[in-house]
């Protein structure tokens, strides 16, 4: 029996409520308030309340999947990431790096949104990077 | 290390209980936490904690999992009458439970006031002119005319943004599906939510469960006063049929309605 | 925003314009109603009656798109009552003659003909918000994303420091930002033309001090913004496109067009949860790891860091966004090896002067507002205390357009789109949620009910929406909220795909789409 | 109903076994009374839950009533 | 008669008037008319002696006005033959007539009123609708003297010497009832010689009408006499303690007795069946049931005065006397029915069809048909709308079954009379038309529209869109709900091996059903081998005796002596229980049980019991008769001390039998030894019935009765080998004493209180721990759970005759599970989805039948559907709604209560 409870951010709007994510045996069974968070004060809408519902989700896709024929076929992670990196690879050859946009997301971490303007202005070499802001 | 601690540290020690749910504080936060024989030095963090957490209902949450657990837990006044409910409707073992008590609370289901939750903040101007103070007793909010009752109670109820908050974090609280929930009952998608069914349907769940412990409240994201709508139903439980929702333990209040009823008609 | 969430519990009055602050920003309507109960002034202007509304000591339903007319109007009265603040305008600002010039022209009489706000109420909301010191403006996407979005939040600057709101604890001019990380996006780089912090990919200090930390020559020029990107699909000039965690099928306007451009693409990859409306026509599928899966920081609308903790280990074989970004950045020949988030973040604050004195330690739990350039900054709560960022702060006179698309004979209602309380953007996380979706499962068109009446029209009944664009079917709801000749649609919901409908033309600074205004028509169908 | 005064529209839950039967009789024996009442049949007035009444309420009755 | 629908038509347009003698003569009826509202049929029928057209020719005028065509003048009186292999008379009792009993006054005053007219002025069906009036001029009376024994106990006016057994109890229970219809305070005064309320919590009643202020004056009226210049009527009495009074009261009832019509004597005549003095039947204790005649038996007051519950249980009784001789005919002479293929609806969206009925001019002529049926049709999901002159008319059956099909309707809305009496037949013409039964429903724009509004035909219109609203809203979220055939097991457990017990056994097997027999003890008989003899004189060993042999020799019986039962699962049809005896344990399968375990004689510590030689119980002293102890020759004086234990605060229930046995007692000790002084020293001599006749014996011979109060009790001290026995007599106001060579104490009949037993078949007990038997006067040997069923003592204490009827009443009721081929389960019940139950148990603790159980490996509630009896209370108590009450959901209401508001 284990049980843990993390503090963490709601993923939904801007207002960025403290949340507690209630985690028994390895798996998000709940959502609580931080009670003493200085956003939200211990309170929290409809959308935070149910957060976890959308990390367990049957719908979440767990696995990386590559198109072949009009149809996606589970592949292991190497194989993902090899077969994106050649497809870019030689479009940036053939098109140069402009031919490649990147968007990034509202809905992900600093970090990973660090790492995705980087990839784009350095890895593929195009400033052609944006993201929903405006939706 | 203070009483507390050698209290918990003893009872997992001598196996009277497995875990031990209390309060331990990260980054200057005081989260929920189960202290537990593997890791009983982590008792010397075990702290009272002054914001509250539906302890309980974690309990219940472990037991529906765990039946075999035996479990310790922090208990203000609050957490006490609220396991009282728990058992009370078989959502928890009262054979499986130990507490360690903290003597306080601020509800008038219990007299003393020492309690870490303290009164709120007084409410505003506007607040005090059409709506319903957080701090009102039931018998000061029956002066109202029924007339400005409902208007000063629909525009608290306006005000809901409908989190179900009130319901989640609420500790006595168990169901698998929520009245609330009820499309054919209650409308959805809406917003406000529909005036006063919404709130009047969890008042009515309330009735003879409600313990007072204010977490609801605390919760609300617009401060609508809970507490007192509860304790006004709670009232009624109690003139009606002597029902005093987490101090009348080991009875549902269904029981009480057992093979000798003699009900004398009162009015409401 | 240039203040932060809590001060509105002390502000003198409260001005929302153009959100919906109960539904999509409910904790922030919270304070709104703890103001109000505290004794603040709240003002709504929507086109729509919104929950709020229901609180506000003046609502006023403008015409869609007529923020810029309306503004005017409020700050026509104010300048010719002499409620402005002179010193303030003296002291900290330029170019008021300019704005003073143009506001001439927007009486009330004719501000009422634009927007349909009555002069008196125009009256009143100007002496309101001038009067109540210190106030609050409060807007969201109602005043973004119109082609004339820019003006519109120019506008909003205007009014604010007009009456001396900018630089004040509990005023200011606040964007409530719609998603998350959307304030973090933007710092971190996320935008064609800077790098993070907004340092411009055109500077060449900038540029130079990215090319050396990153081993790499940058390019320089700025790139496509998405909507530029769209085009650029449809030209042939993009040929690739990453989407990390977006939608676009169904949160980009005229949606129809974009589902036909995406399929000329030689390559499409998307990282996402689930299976969206995108990731169905992708060639590669990268499964990423929820908020609750990875640690990380995210930059609230407040502009507070705060760190997000891993609960759990990523299901199935999902990944952390950043290891994915990593692995395929390493296969593409530029190694990236960072063994944790918090190696990145640093890597970050060591460039990004705003986050310059943030570390995960320092962040905690109750995280850090920024500007905080130093160790022992204790970062900002309010902007522009002092200063503006350019020194003075800068009147723009800004003139009335109207929207791109208005409505005719042919298309003879407004449509505008938006959010509802128990959804979130393209729904895709919501609509997996069952509480969330349970509370609305399918999409829905608000008609007034003088509209429904005319048009024979039942709750619930399904109807067709038509724009020049495109057309859908989506059930009816009655309600008040909208006006006669209004509707309403939340666009989370793919089944009925609003954005089929919506108009593409944006704003030329922003490059912002006009989301919240087109003209549409409506029809039964029969039976 | 006549329009020039109230006439409180009420909601009547009847028991199947005794109330709805009692009605029953009611119009077997041609008593008469208000046409204000629009009543639902119930198995047994144990199953009328204060749902119900609030329902009835919230829908714009001005009664309820439970016979059983 | 098939024809009429009972619309009325035919009575308000009868020119005649008749007194009508369902109430009493009180008001009129017509000479066509309906016995009463409730009558079933309800047909209307024409008084053949009163009718016009039959007495003078002419008139007819019901045949032109009625709408149904159902008046048949030519209708001829037929005679029937019917071959039958038994036969049961039930002919039923009327009112003692007062009208010749002068000194009442019953003929001359208007406000002189019998018991049964009396009735009628409380009843809300009855001539002055409720309301409490007395009939001379409506007045509300403020004061009201009930005159108990008027044609009973009586020799002298009447040759009734029987007590009737029930004027007691109703008296008691019209003064409370009159006390609750009056509007001010009521002055009610009974008068009475002994209160007889014997039955199950009788005593607790009449306890608390005294509370609240009825009179009980002890004291034998003998004239009521007119008040001149008034309608009042005076009263002039004796007390107790010997003072004459002088009352007006503004109305006497008279608590009239029970008789035998004389016709009835003429038909016992013709059959051949024996009657005795008072026209009652005359058989032994051993056959309550039985005639003189074989096949032919008697039921009902016709046995002798009782009460509802009494008949109820003879009924049965009589039904199983019956059957145990026919049941190898059980079944010969039944069809059975067919129905079609049931369509599956489950995919296809409503398509409701409205048929709306104009019940002649019934509705039609209030509510305009055409207007509601119009509406009808533009309500959603309806797709067919018809209108009838009369719905339930067989060839609109066939015709909706054609409609049904051809429209492809899966929902019917009929909106017409009341469900309560049209639903089976719309129900049985949906499943001919291959429809799920349940997919109807009735608007009743009737009984609850046009009859009651029939003045403001605007409103009832508009109520009648309503109604069919609500009911087309409903029948368009029905669905088709199950029922399923579940096997059952055809064998009976009877728990107690007592005469009860037994009896009920023995009637089982004899029609062809095995028993397993339980009896504790190791062996058969129970406090019946301790009596001496019935109070008719027959002796009850030997009759034991009899009965063991045929148990012992009926191979049907399994006979577990020596057992208990240590655990029972399951349910009507399907129970499987538990038997222990010493180690050995075994699970036996049975459809129904029988619960016969008795009760047993207190001893308690009063009155030197159990601490002197002379002081006897009951049972001691029949042990004494039967062995003629030498203890009774010698003996001078014998005192018996009734209510010992009973009727005080410890047991406030009387125990019945008491008085009829101590008077037994009496006589017979009289009879060995007429020179023996006895005393019985009572409270109310409780001879119910016939046993009056005893009490009337007893006093002639010399037995000495007298009265004594709870609070002034007798005294008993040991003096040597006697006991000193004091007590005060009332009619000399003096304190006796005598020297008792033999204290018989009639101690009270207690229950065994086996908490753990009612457990386990899950039936309740009451406060005196008598099992409570499902309803106390209509079903007195059911219980509310179904397949369990009770008799004898363990129900309230009895006499042996009383026990053997409820034996075979249950016996009886036993057979309708038994007989079954399978039970039907599924309908309209409870059903909770486990995966949304939280396992709280409230919906358990409300279940009024045990029908929830708790699945501890789950955690959830689980409904048995065999036992839900679909009353719904655990969907209302269910925090979270789990149960849902199918064919009453949450969901079909709230469409009701939608659309009952527009």
């Amino acid at each position: 029996m284990d049980y843990q409870m993390v503090p963490s951010i709601c993923p939904y709007c801007g207002v960025g409520c403290g949340v507690l994510l209630e985690v028994i045996d390895g798996k998000l069974a709940g959502t609580l308030p931080l009670k003493t968070h200085p956003n939200n004060e211990g309170k929290l809408c409809i959308k935070g309340w149910n957060l976890h519902e959308h990390v367990v989700s049957d719908n979440r896709l767990l696995f990386p999947l590559v198109k072949e024929e009009g149809r996606f076929r589970e592949v292991a992670w190497d194989e993902a990431i090899e077969i994106s990196a050649k497809r870019l690879k030689a479009i940036i050859e053939e098109f140069g790096p402009d031919s490649v946009g990147v968007l990034t997301s509202a809905k992900m971490t600093n970090e990973a949104n660090y790492l995705i303007q980087k990839f784009s202005r350095a890895a593929i070499g195009t400033n052609n990077v944006d993201h929903c802001a405006r939706l | 290390m203070n009483m507390m601690h050698e209290i918990v540290k003893e009872w997992l020690e001598q196996e009277k209980i497995d875990l031990f749910i209390g309060y331990k504080v990260v980054d200057g936060h005081p989260l929920p936490c189960f202290f537990t024989r593997e890791n009983i030095d982590d008792v010397d963090n075990l702290v009272e904690s002054k914001a509250r957490y539906p302890l309980e209902k974690i309990a219940a949450k472990v037991y529906s999992t765990h039946p075999e657990m035996k479990i310790g837990i922090l208990a203000r006044d609050c957490n006490q009458r609220a396991l009282n409910v728990l058992y009370v409707w078989n959502q928890l073992d009262p054979e499986k439970i130990e507490t360690v008590g903290i003597n306080c609370c601020p509800s008038p289901a219990r007299e003393h006031a020492d309690c870490s939750y303290l009164e709120r903040e007084p409410s505003g101007p506007l607040k005090t002119l059409i709506g319903i103070e957080n701090n009102l007793k039931p018998e000061q909010a029956e002066v109202y005319s029924q007339e400005e009752r409902f208007k000063r109670w629909s525009y608290e109820f306006e005000k809901c943004i409908k989190c179900y908050g009130c319901r989640n974090i609420c500790p006595v609280c168990f169901c698998k599906e929520c009245s609330l929930e009820h499309s054919d009952l209650i409308k959805k998608g809406e917003l406000p939510v529909e005036i006063p069914i919404f709130h009047l349907v969890r008042a009515v769940h309330m009735a003879g469960r409600c313990i007072d412990c204010g977490l609801c409240e605390d919760a609300c994201p617009a401060n609508i006063p809970l507490r007192l709508l509860y304790r006004e139903v709670n009232q009624i439980t109690a003139r009606l049929f002597d029902y005093r929702a987490g101090t009348d333990s080991g009875q549902s209040p269904f029981s009480i309605l057992g093979e000798n009823v003699t009900l004398e008609p009162m009015s409401l | 925003m240039t203040n932060s969430m809590k001060e509105f519990e002390d502000s003198g009055c409260i001005f929302v314009i153009g959100s919906n602050t109960t539904e999509t920003h409910p904790i922030i309507a919270g304070r709104i109603m703890t103001a109000k109960e505290k004794g603040a002034k709240l003002i709504v202007a929507d086109p729509r009656n919104i929950h709020l509304a229901e609180f506000a000591d003046i609502v006023v339903h403008h015409r869609l798109g007529s923020d810029v007319a309306l503004l005017n109007g409020m700050m026509h009265v104010i300048v010719k009552n002499g409620w402005h603040d002179d010193k303030h305008i003296e002291e900290r600002t330029e170019g008021f003659s300019d704005l003073e010039e143009v506001l001439e022209d927007y009486t009330p009489k004719k501000v009422e003909a634009i927007t349909g706000v009555g002069c008196v109420d125009i009256e009143r909301m100007a002496e309101m918000y001038a009067g109540n010191h210190p106030a609050a403006l409060l807007y969201a996407m109602g005043i973004t994303q119109h082609t004339t979005g820019v003006d519109n939040v120019k506008s909003c600057c205007n009014l604010a420091m007009l009456c001396g709101n900018v630089g004040v604890r509990s005023g200011g001019v606040n964007p409530l930002r719609g998603q998350s990380n959307v304030q973090g996006a933007c710092d971190m780089g996320g935008l064609p033309n800077v790098f993070p912090g907004y340092q411009p990919v055109a500077d060449q200090t900038a540029n130079e001090k990215f090319s050396n930390a990153w081993g790499k020559a940058l390019p320089e020029r700025a790139g496509l913004t998405l909507t530029d990107m769209v085009k650029g699909m449809g030209d042939g000039r993009i040929k690739a496109l990453c989407v990390f965690g977006e939608n676009p099928k169904l949160s980009d306007p005229d949606s129809g067009h974009l589902d036909h451009v995406l399929k000329k693409l030689d390559f499409l990859l998307v990282q996402d949860l689930y299976m969206t409306e995108t990731a169905a026509d992708a060639d590669v599928f990268f499964a990423g790891a929820s908020v609750a899966e990875e640690d990380g920081t995210y930059t609230n609308t407040e502009r507070r860091c705060m760190r997000g903790n891993k609960a759990i280990d990523p299901l199935g074989k999902a990944l952390p966004d950043w290891d994915i970004i990593c692995r395929l950045s390493s296969a593409m020949g530029y190694a990236m090896d960072y063994s944790c988030p918090e190696e990145i973040f640093d890597e970050m604050t060591s460039l990004t002067p705003s986050y310059g004195g943030m570390t995960y330690e320092r962040l905690g739990i109750n995280g850090l507002q920024w500007p905080c350039p130093g160790k022992d900054h204790p970062g900002t709560p309010y902007l522009h205390k002092d200063n503006f960022s350019r020194g003075k702060g800068k009147f723009h006179a800004v003139k009335y357009l109207d929207p791109d698309e208005m409505p005719d004979e042919d298309y003879p209602f407004f449509l505008t789109t938006g959010r509802m309380f128990s959804h979130y953007h393209t729904g895709t996380m919501t609509r997996v949620s069952p509480h969330l979706h349970s509370e609305q499962k399918s999409g829905y068109i608000e008609v007034s009910p003088k509209d429904a009446g005319d048009m024979m029209l039942n709750d619930g009944e399904n109807v067709r929406v038509l724009s020049r664009r495109g057309q859908i079917e989506v059930p009816v709801k009655i309600t008040s909220r909208v006006g006669e000749g209004l509707l309403f649609s939340p666009f989370h919901f793919r089944e009925n795909p609003i954005n089929r409908l919506t108009n593409p033309a944006f704003d030329p600074i922003a490059k912002i789409p006009e989301f919240k205004v087109c003209a549409v028509k409506l029809e039964k169908i029969a039976e | 109903m006549k329009t020039d005064k109230f006439e409180p529209k009420i909601v009547a839950f009847m028991c199947n076994w005794c109330t709805y039967g009692a009605a029953d009789l009611a119009g077997v024996s041609r008593m008469s009374y208000p046409p204000n009442i629009r009543p639902i049949r119930v198995m047994c007035s144990a199953t009328v839950s204060p749902h119900y009444i609030l329902r009835a309420l919230q829908s714009g009755a001005d009664g309820v009533f439970v016979g059983g | 008669m098939d024809k009429c629908i009972a619309c009325g038509t035919c009575a308000q347009k009868c020119p005649k008037k008749v007194e009508d003698e369902y109430n009493e003569g009180l008001i009129k009826r017509k000479a066509i008319y309906v016995p009463y509202s409730q009558a079933v049929p309800l047909k209307y029928t024409i008084d053949k002696d009163y009718c016009i057209y039959f007495q003078k020719g002419k008139c007819r005028a019901c045949e032109k006005l009625c709408p149904a065509k159902a008046i048949n003048f030519e209708e001829k009186e037929k005679e029937l033959i019917l071959n039958v292999g038994s036969l049961i008379l039930s002919p039923g009792f009327k009112s003692f007539d007062p009208s010749s009993y002068d000194a009442y006054s019953y003929a001359r005053l208007s406000n002189v009123v019998t018991s049964m007219e009396f009735e009628r002025i409380l009843s809300a069906t009855g001539p002055f609708m409720g309301h409490l009036s007395r009939p001379s001029d409506r007045k509300e009376p403020q004061k009201i003297a009930w005159i108990q024994c008027v044609g009973s106990r009586d020799l002298n006016t009447c040759n009734n010497g029987y007590c009737s057994s029930v004027c007691c109890m109703y008296a008691v229970k019209q003064t409370v009832i009159a006390g609750e219809h009056s509007k001010t305070p009521l002055d009610c005064a009974v008068f009475f010689m002994d209160m007889r309320t014997h039955g199950k919590d009788f005593d607790k009643y009449y306890e608390n009408a005294g509370k609240a202020g009825v009179r009980f004056i002890r004291s034998r009226i003998h004239t009521v006499e007119p008040l001149p210049g008034s309608d009042d009527a005076r009263i002039r009495y004796v007390t107790e303690d010997g003072s004459m009074e002088d009352e007006i009261f503004d109305m006497v009832v008279l608590s009239t007795g029970l008789e035998i019509d004389a016709s009835i004597a003429d038909l016992s005549e013709r059959l051949g069946v024996e009657l005795d003095k008072y026209r009652f039947t005359s058989t032994d204790a051993f056959h309550p049931v039985g005639t003189s005649i074989p096949g032919i038996y008697a039921c009902g007051v016709f046995t002798g005065p009782k009460d509802i519950p009494g008949s109820v249980m003879e009924a049965s009784a009589a039904a199983c006397a019956a059957s145990e001789k026919l049941s190898p005919v059980r079944n010969s002479n039944t069809r059975k029915f067919v129905a079609p293929p049931e369509v599956d609806v489950s995919a296809q969206t409503p398509r409701v069809g409205v048929f709306v009925c104009n019940c002649g001019t019934n509705i039609g002529g209030v509510v305009r048909v055409p207007e509601v049926a119009e509406y009808a049709g533009t309500l959603p999901n309806v797709v067919y709308v018809e209108e009838n002159l009369f719905t339930c008319s067989q060839d609109t059956q066939d015709k909706m079954t054609d409609v049904i099909e051809k429209e492809s309707l899966n929902r019917v809305v009929v909106a017409a009379c009341t469900p309560r009496t049209h639903e089976a037949l719309f129900q049985e013409t949906l499943i001919n038309a291959g429809l799920n039964k349940y997919l109807f429903e009735m608007a009743n724009i009737r009984n609850h529209d046009s009859w009651v509004h029939a003045d403001d035909p605007d409103a009832a219109t508009e109520k009648a869109k309503d109604l069919v609203r609500m009911a087309v809203a409903k029948a368009a979220l029905l669905s088709p709900l199950k029922q399923t055939d579940l096997s059952l097991s055809h064998d009976a457990l009877v728990v107690g091996g007592g005469i009860s017990g037994m009896t009920a056994a023995l009637s089982l097997c004899k029609q062809g059903y095995h028993v397993h027999l339980v009896e504790k003890s190791d062996n058969l008989g129970g406090n019946g081998r301790k009596i001496y003899k019935t109070y008719s004189g027959e002796e009850v060993r030997p009759f034991i005796d009899a009965l063991v042999k045929d148990i012992e020799a009926e191979n049907l019986v399994t006979l577990h002596l020596g057992t208990s039962i240590a655990n029972v699962d399951g349910f009507v049809g399907n129970f499987k229980t538990e038997l222990k005896s010493g180690e050995f344990s075994e699970t036996i399968e049975h459809g129904a049980v029988i619960l016969a375990t008795g009760a047993k004689e207190s001893r308690p510590g009063e009155y030197l019991l159990g601490e002197h030689d002379a002081v006897v119980t009951h049972l001691e002293m029949d042990q004494l008769l039967r062995e003629t102890s030498p203890k009774l020759e010698d003996a001078q004086n014998v005192v018996f001390i009734q209510c010992v234990g009973s009727r005080n605060d410890e047991n406030p229930y009387c125990s019945k039998v008491c008085c009829t046995h101590s008077v037994e007692s009496a006589l017979a000790l009289k009879r060995k030894n007429p020179d023996l002084n006895v005393y019985i020293l009572y409270r109310d001599m409780r001879t119910y019935g016939k046993r009056e006749d005893l009490y009337r014996e007893a006093r002639e011979i010399g037995v000495l009765f007298v009265r004594y109060s709870k609070e002034d009790k007798p005294v008993a001290t040991a003096d040597g080998e006697k006991v000193l026995v004091e007590f005060r007599d009332p009619l000399i106001d003096r304190r006796l004493a005598v020297k008792a060579d033999i204290l018989c104490l009639a101690t009270a009949i207690i229950s065994h209180r086996d908490r753990q037993l009612a457990q386990f078949f899950k039936v309740s007990m009451d406060s005196d721990g008598w099992f409570l038997e499902a309803h106390q006067k209509l079903r007195p040997v059911d219980f509310a759970n179904d397949g369990v069923f009770l008799c004898g003592m363990a129900h309230y204490p009895k006499p042996i005759e009383e026990s053997i009827a409820q034996a075979k009443a249950a016996a009886s009721r036993a057979t309708t599970v038994l007989s079954m081929d399978h039970i039907q389960v599924g309908g309209i019940v409870s059903y909770i989805a486990p995966e949304l139950c939280s396992g709280c148990l409230g919906c358990i603790s409300v279940c009024p039948f045990g029908a929830i159980d708790f699945d501890g490996e789950k955690r959830v509630a689980v409904v048995n559907q065999a036992l839900c009896k679909g009353c719904g209370a655990c969907a209302a108590a269910c925090p979270s709604e789990t149960p849902v009450l199918m064919g009453f959901n949450n969901d079909e209401l709230y469409a009701q209560i939608k659309n009952a508001l527009g």
